[in-house]
């Protein structure tokens, strides 16, 4: 129940009030609600584009919209998607949040950076909406050279400008990430105590620093063929258009990394919570992650497979892209070993880890298809990939996004969210999740190219499948987002530590106080030591 | 309870506990970014590359197009500017405020000359028409079908000189910010982060022409002569 | 970090070292040394750089951990170049256009 | 739901060997969906919440697990690799005896060239039993010659060559796909491989109205573009003799050599500065927007008639020359 004393204490929503305490805040809480906001729309927004194209994909004409929307709506979706969606995700919000706190400190190193960061992501994407609403922009999110400097009437600039903005954004993050984990831990905090999150977030900021450099450069060349005719990449000039698609995959392959590693180590903190015990090989998991952003570096060639690349490089890329496969496969393992001889609770935030481990290894498991290049010379550009890293960024991302949007709702807003609800939506998503994109793995391996308007008409059934799989997954999405904004005011007050899960950001109060913590943290034990939170859990109740 | 919270001040912002924390968490941060310039770099460095690789020769004779003396004057007007930079920070560490300010006005001053320079080689560039993409493109000495190619080397110079000095400016105006704050008196023995950060970022935009002038001014030149 | 303050007179010396490389890689252009230009010419960059970086930028002063974001980033740049080459050098090795 | 295509269809030599990678792929990835699934599903009823303040026992880690399910996937992996890789390199080179048929692919269509002079637009006629090479080019962005049936993709780019092949192993209609999205109808570059018995073949070619082989308009242009005034059948003339080119191995100025293959022949008509013939000045012009790329794979088939013909092993010593040529003022080009 609602007490008064909750009412009077101070904490970091309430310790002011009014539109400049939030737009010039340095709090990292703020800022991390501030991209919250920011992202939900660009998330609903590419959601809405992607709602049209299953529409117009559920019959193989292509009667509701022409050839030259349906082609702004896939890249608007994923441009939407992934540079203001998924990048920002989990490292921009529950990582802005969590991430100092859960190492003791009172703040992000360099906290006006930090805001400065939100506003860039703002500013980059006014630009991409500018884009979108002056009339699109129909080169792929991948902006293939020569297309999108020569050949493309739309809003290739302005897209290019906020996705470059929008970089340094994310560069920004990843630096203050970094010098935060290496200077700000509390005392007693060291590397081999800090929740597995962090060293997720911690990997996922070296390549934010190491890769987004890299495409920045790459959009600024193909900015300056555009605008002023230099050709870098024109083979008119005797330039190579392959040269961009290494560049561009220099970060883009990372990237999908920034978008995954930040969800794994949320399903860590979930796994171990709900299961009541350490994580299940801890060095395993913090090193598999470090393993990972370093060797998705060496792979980005395995999307040039059928591209016009050597053959020895194919050969190279394929080889160093199963390396990969490992340290994602040790996670998962570990994963399921936590859950051996654990206490395990089918709480929300759970279902989500369940279904995210689900999900994950199934896509996975598809990445050792593309990755083959025998396959891939077949499946590469079809639906099959589509399917794959669908599954990895929806499947993964999302669930985990989501799970720790669960997770951590209490301790950010103060509040608990609806369970049944809750309960329900998590389970609407798997089945609504796997009905839209399970199909497009037969697709893709039947030939159906990507990026197509118009089909034969054998895969209608299939496409009609996805359409109907979309529109439960698009439910699903909604539910949260309302039961969210409901609890903010009916929502049960929540306790400290609801989970009796273990870290710092449970020792402090919900919502924390501006400076985290009302006591300077001193850290005695392991990460994911449980023998004393239950007790607490006892005492309260 | 103990509030581990202090006052803010510009040597101990709130979220440090030690000034040394937040001197420490000011240096990795500027090291970081650099890396993240070298990368920005990188890219370019990666393309003219390939395209050196491609077309050695008509590199060789469009970089024997530009003034190589210009070039090695300006890898000197930089290195001077580096060395007043560093006598800069060293007054810093002594705390001699007066010798801070001569300093950094004097990298100022050579950043300045720097630019200049620059400008009056892409002034002579548009003279000889030697910009990449335009119709009237004609590098001497080349056959038609090497045209393209040499654009490519004008493209990537332009880019590249082009960006650095874009980073000059910013470092000017970086200078401009630190002679303005020296001259209020912030800077102290205890507290000069500012100007050895900066310090940090100067010195970075001078080793990207340490390899831009070989890379760039320095092909093959004794073919031409 | 306890501060070492170098000699006015350690930086003349960097700077008139830096100088004197930038005449010798100017005019060692101009001499004919075949494939070995380019490679004198990085030489003698990077050792201007390891000059600036070493002294200016007190990396010769540094901590562990400067040391190694300063390698990482060199190692880095080093992926992209070599990886990248990988595709450019190799292509034709087959004989058969475009693998 | 018995309308519903699940697999398609294997018509080349490639697509069972593809098809049974994919088998394994698939047994694999099913084992371990299935372990983890089952793990979970076992470990989540088993050991469910039985009390609010239960406290399990703590297990930290086992090092011979962990070694177990790092050793075991990646084993598993350079299997993966090995046997692609082997599929990829079978994919990548083109048997000897292949017949050679040309593609450019423009926004939006696909232009196929056959040797005797037959062209087709978004439809190519196929032997059945006889390996296809396609040596490929784009008159403007990226394009991707993609036949499922085969199990094929290659990118086709502008400025170069590119090459795939196939060896068609069921008659039949096959789609042909741009994979490679090239703009607002990328979805409608599309059109079909008709294999056919080698008999119908020869009906078909003989059918088509031709105007005469590739070779023949290539030997037709090269005269109109006063190709032969400097390019003489023996090496008396300006420029070194095209005749035993194609194949060779063609010695260059200031070092170095190169194979004589379709992508040198078209860098060397289009960019003739770009590698100089050993001996000879670099005289001739460039014939940059003087030619299409289907008329520059006219000029290149009539070199590879002149060269030694498939199989012959070439001359010993041929030292083959390439096209360069000096007479000023080509002949316009028709375009």
């Amino acid at each position: 129940m609602i007490t008064a004393a909750v009412h009077e204490r101070e904490h970091y929503l309430n310790a002011s009030y009014g539109i400049k305490s939030w737009l010039l805040t340095k709090d990292h809480k703020r800022i991390a609600l501030l991209y919250l906001g920011t992202i939900t729309l660009f998330f609903f927004l590419g959601g809405a584009f992607a709602t049209l194209i299953r529409i117009e994909l559920l019959t193989p004409t292509g009667g509701l919209v022409t050839s030259e929307t349906y082609n702004k709506l896939f890249t608007m979706h994923g441009v939407a998607m992934i540079f203001f969606f998924l990048i920002p995700s989990i490292p921009a919000t529950l990582g802005n949040f969590f991430l100092p706190i859960m190492i003791g400190a009172r703040d992000l190193a360099f906290p006006r950076i930090n805001l400065l960061s939100w506003y860039l992501l703002v500013v980059g994407g006014l630009f991409a909406l500018f884009a979108m609403l002056a009339g699109g922009v129909d080169t792929g999110w991948t902006f293939y050279t020569p297309y999108s400097t020569t050949y493309s009437n739309s809003y290739v600039i302005a897209t290019a400008l906020g996705i470059f903005i929008a970089g340094f954004s994310s560069i920004l993050t990843g630096l203050n990430f970094i010098v935060t984990v290496h200077r700000m831990r509390a005392p007693g905090m060291t590397w081999f105590r800090m929740p597995l999150f962090v060293w997720a977030n911690y990997a996922t900021s070296l390549i934010q620093v190491l890769g987004t450099p890299v495409v920045a450069v790459t959009i600024v060349l193909l900015f300056c063929e555009r605008v002023f005719h230099i050709g870098i990449f024109d083979p008119a000039l005797g330039g190579d258009p392959v040269l961009f698609q290494h560049l561009f995959w220099f970060y883009s392959h990372p990237a999908v990394y920034i978008m995954i590693l930040p969800a794994m180590g949320v399903i860590s903190e979930l796994i171990s919570a709900f299961s009541r015990k350490p994580v299940f090989g801890y060095k395993f998991i913090a090193f598999s992650s470090l393993a990972i952003a370093v060797l998705g570096f060496l792979v980005w060639g395995h999307h040039l497979f059928v591209s016009g690349q050597s053959l020895y490089a194919g050969l190279v890329f394929s080889f160093l892209s199963y390396f990969v496969a490992v340290p994602s496969a040790i996670k998962v393992f570990n994963w399921t070993a936590t859950l051996y001889k654990g206490s395990i609770s089918y709480a929300t935030p759970m279902l989500y880890a369940f279904g995210f481990i689900g999900l994950f290894t199934i896509g996975g498991l598809t990445g050792l298809f593309v990755a083959s290049l025998g396959i891939d010379v077949h499946v590469t550009d079809t639906y099959f990939v589509v399917a794959h890293f669908h599954y990895i960024m929806v499947g993964g991302t999302i669930m985990a996004y989501l799970g720790g949007m669960h997770y951590y709702w209490p301790k950010m807003t103060g509040r608990m969210y609806p369970e049944g609800w809750a309960k329900l939506s998590a389970l609407v998503i798997f089945l609504g999740f796997n009905l839209t994109f399970f199909p497009q793995f037969l697709l893709g391996y039947l030939g159906m190219p990507r990026r197509y308007h118009v089909y034969p008409d054998e895969f209608q059934v299939l496409h009609v499948l996805s359409t109907a799989g979309a529109s439960v997954l698009a439910v699903g999405y909604l539910m949260p987002m309302i039961y969210f904004v409901w609890s903010l005011r009916f929502g049960q007050m929540a306790t400290a530590n609801p989970w009796g899960a273990t870290g710092l950001e449970w020792k402090t109060a919900s919502p924390p106080p501006v400076h985290n913590f009302d006591e300077a943290p001193v850290v005695t034990h392991e990460a994911y030591d449980y023998s004393t939170v239950i007790q607490e859990v006892i005492e309260v109740g | 309870m103990a509030n581990h919270v202090h006052a803010e001040t510009l040597e101990l912002r709130e979220q440090f506990n030690t000034a040394e924390q937040q001197k420490d968490a000011s240096t990795l941060g500027m090291w970081i970014f650099l890396i993240t310039e070298v990368m920005f770099f990188g890219g370019m460095f990666a393309a003219y590359t390939v395209y050196r690789r491609a077309y050695p020769e008509v590199f060789a004779v469009a970089s024997s197009s530009l003034n190589a003396v210009l070039g090695a004057i300006n890898t000197g007007v930089l290195l001077f500017s580096s060395f007043t930079m560093v006598m800069a920070v060293r007054a810093g560490q002594l705390g001699q405020r007066n010798m801070i300010i001569l300093f950094l006005i004097l990298t100022l001053f050579f950043g300045g000359v720097f630019l200049g320079v620059k400008a009056i080689e892409w002034t002579e560039k548009f003279e000889e028409h030697h910009i990449p993409g335009q119709a009237a493109f004609h590098l001497e000495g080349l056959a038609p079908d090497q045209q393209g190619h040499a654009q490519l080397f004008f493209s990537l110079y332009f880019a590249m000189t082009g960006l650095h000095a874009l980073h000059m400016v910013v470092g000017v105006g970086l200078l401009s910010f630190l002679i303005w704050q020296a001259k209020k008196g912030t800077y102290s023995t205890t507290y000069f982060t500012p100007v050895d950060v900066g310090g940090l970022y100067w010195h970075f935009v001078d080793i990207i022409w340490i390899f831009l002038f070989p890379l760039l001014y320095l092909i093959d030149r004794h073919l031409g002569k | 970090m306890s501060e070492h303050i170098d000699s006015t007179k350690t930086y003349v010396a960097v700077l008139l070292t830096l100088l004197a490389l930038t005449g010798i890689t100017t005019a060692v252009a101009y001499v004919d040394l075949g494939p070995f230009s380019v490679v004198v010419a990085l030489v003698i960059a990077v050792c201007k750089m390891l000059l600036v970086a070493l002294f200016f930028m007190h990396i010769r002063h540094s901590n562990q951990l400067t040391k190694l974001v300063v390698l990482g980033g060199l190692l880095w740049l080093g992926i992209l170049l070599v990886l990248t080459l990988s595709d450019f050098i190799t292509r034709g090795w087959t004989g058969v256009p475009g693998k | 739901m018995g309308s519903i295509p699940l697999f398609p269809e294997q018509a080349s030599t490639i697509a069972p060997e593809v098809d049974h990678l994919l088998y394994f792929l698939l047994a694999v990835a099913t084992f371990f969906t299935l372990l983890i699934f089952g793990a979970i599903f076992y470990f989540a009823v088993r050991y469910r919440r039985r009390s609010e303040n239960e406290l399990p026992h703590v297990v930290h880690g086992g090092m011979t697990l962990e070694i177990l399910w790092t050793v075991i996937p990646f084993g598993l992996t350079m299997v993966m690799f090995t046997w692609g890789a082997a599929i990829f390199f079978n994919q990548s080179r083109p048997p000897d005896d292949a017949i050679q048929i040309y593609a450019v692919g423009k926004q939006w269509m696909w232009k196929l060239e056959h040797l005797e002079g037959q062209r087709e637009i978004n439809e190519l006629h196929i032997p059945l039993g006889r390996a296809v090479r396609l040596t490929m080019t784009s008159e403007d962005v990226i394009h991707s010659f993609f036949v499922p049936a085969f199990r094929t993709k290659q990118d086709v780019v502008p400025g170069r060559y590119t090459t795939t092949w196939f060896k068609p192993t069921k008659p039949g209609k096959y789609h042909l796909f741009c994979a490679e999205y090239c703009g607002t109808k990328h979805s409608g570059m599309i059109g079909w491989i008709y294999v056919l018995e080698p008999q119908d073949y020869q009906i078909w070619l003989s059918g088509g109205a031709s105007e005469g082989s590739l070779a023949e308009n290539g030997q037709k242009l090269f005269t109109q573009l006063a190709c032969d005034n400097c390019h003489k059948p023996d090496n008396k003339g300006r420029c070194p003799t095209l005749v035993n080119l194609f194949g060779s191995t063609v010695d260059l100025t200031g070092g170095g050599s190169v194979k004589a293959d379709e992508a040198y022949i078209r860098e060397s008509i289009l960019s003739p500065q770009a590698k100089i013939v050993k001996g000879y000045d670099p005289v001739m012009p460039t014939f940059q927007g003087l030619v299409t790329e289907d008329q520059v794979l006219q000029l290149v088939e009539y070199v590879k008639s002149l060269g030694p013909k498939p199989g012959a092993a070439p001359a010993p010593g041929t030292k083959a020359p390439a096209a360069k040529r000096s007479a000023p003022g080509p002949a316009p080009a028709n375009q």
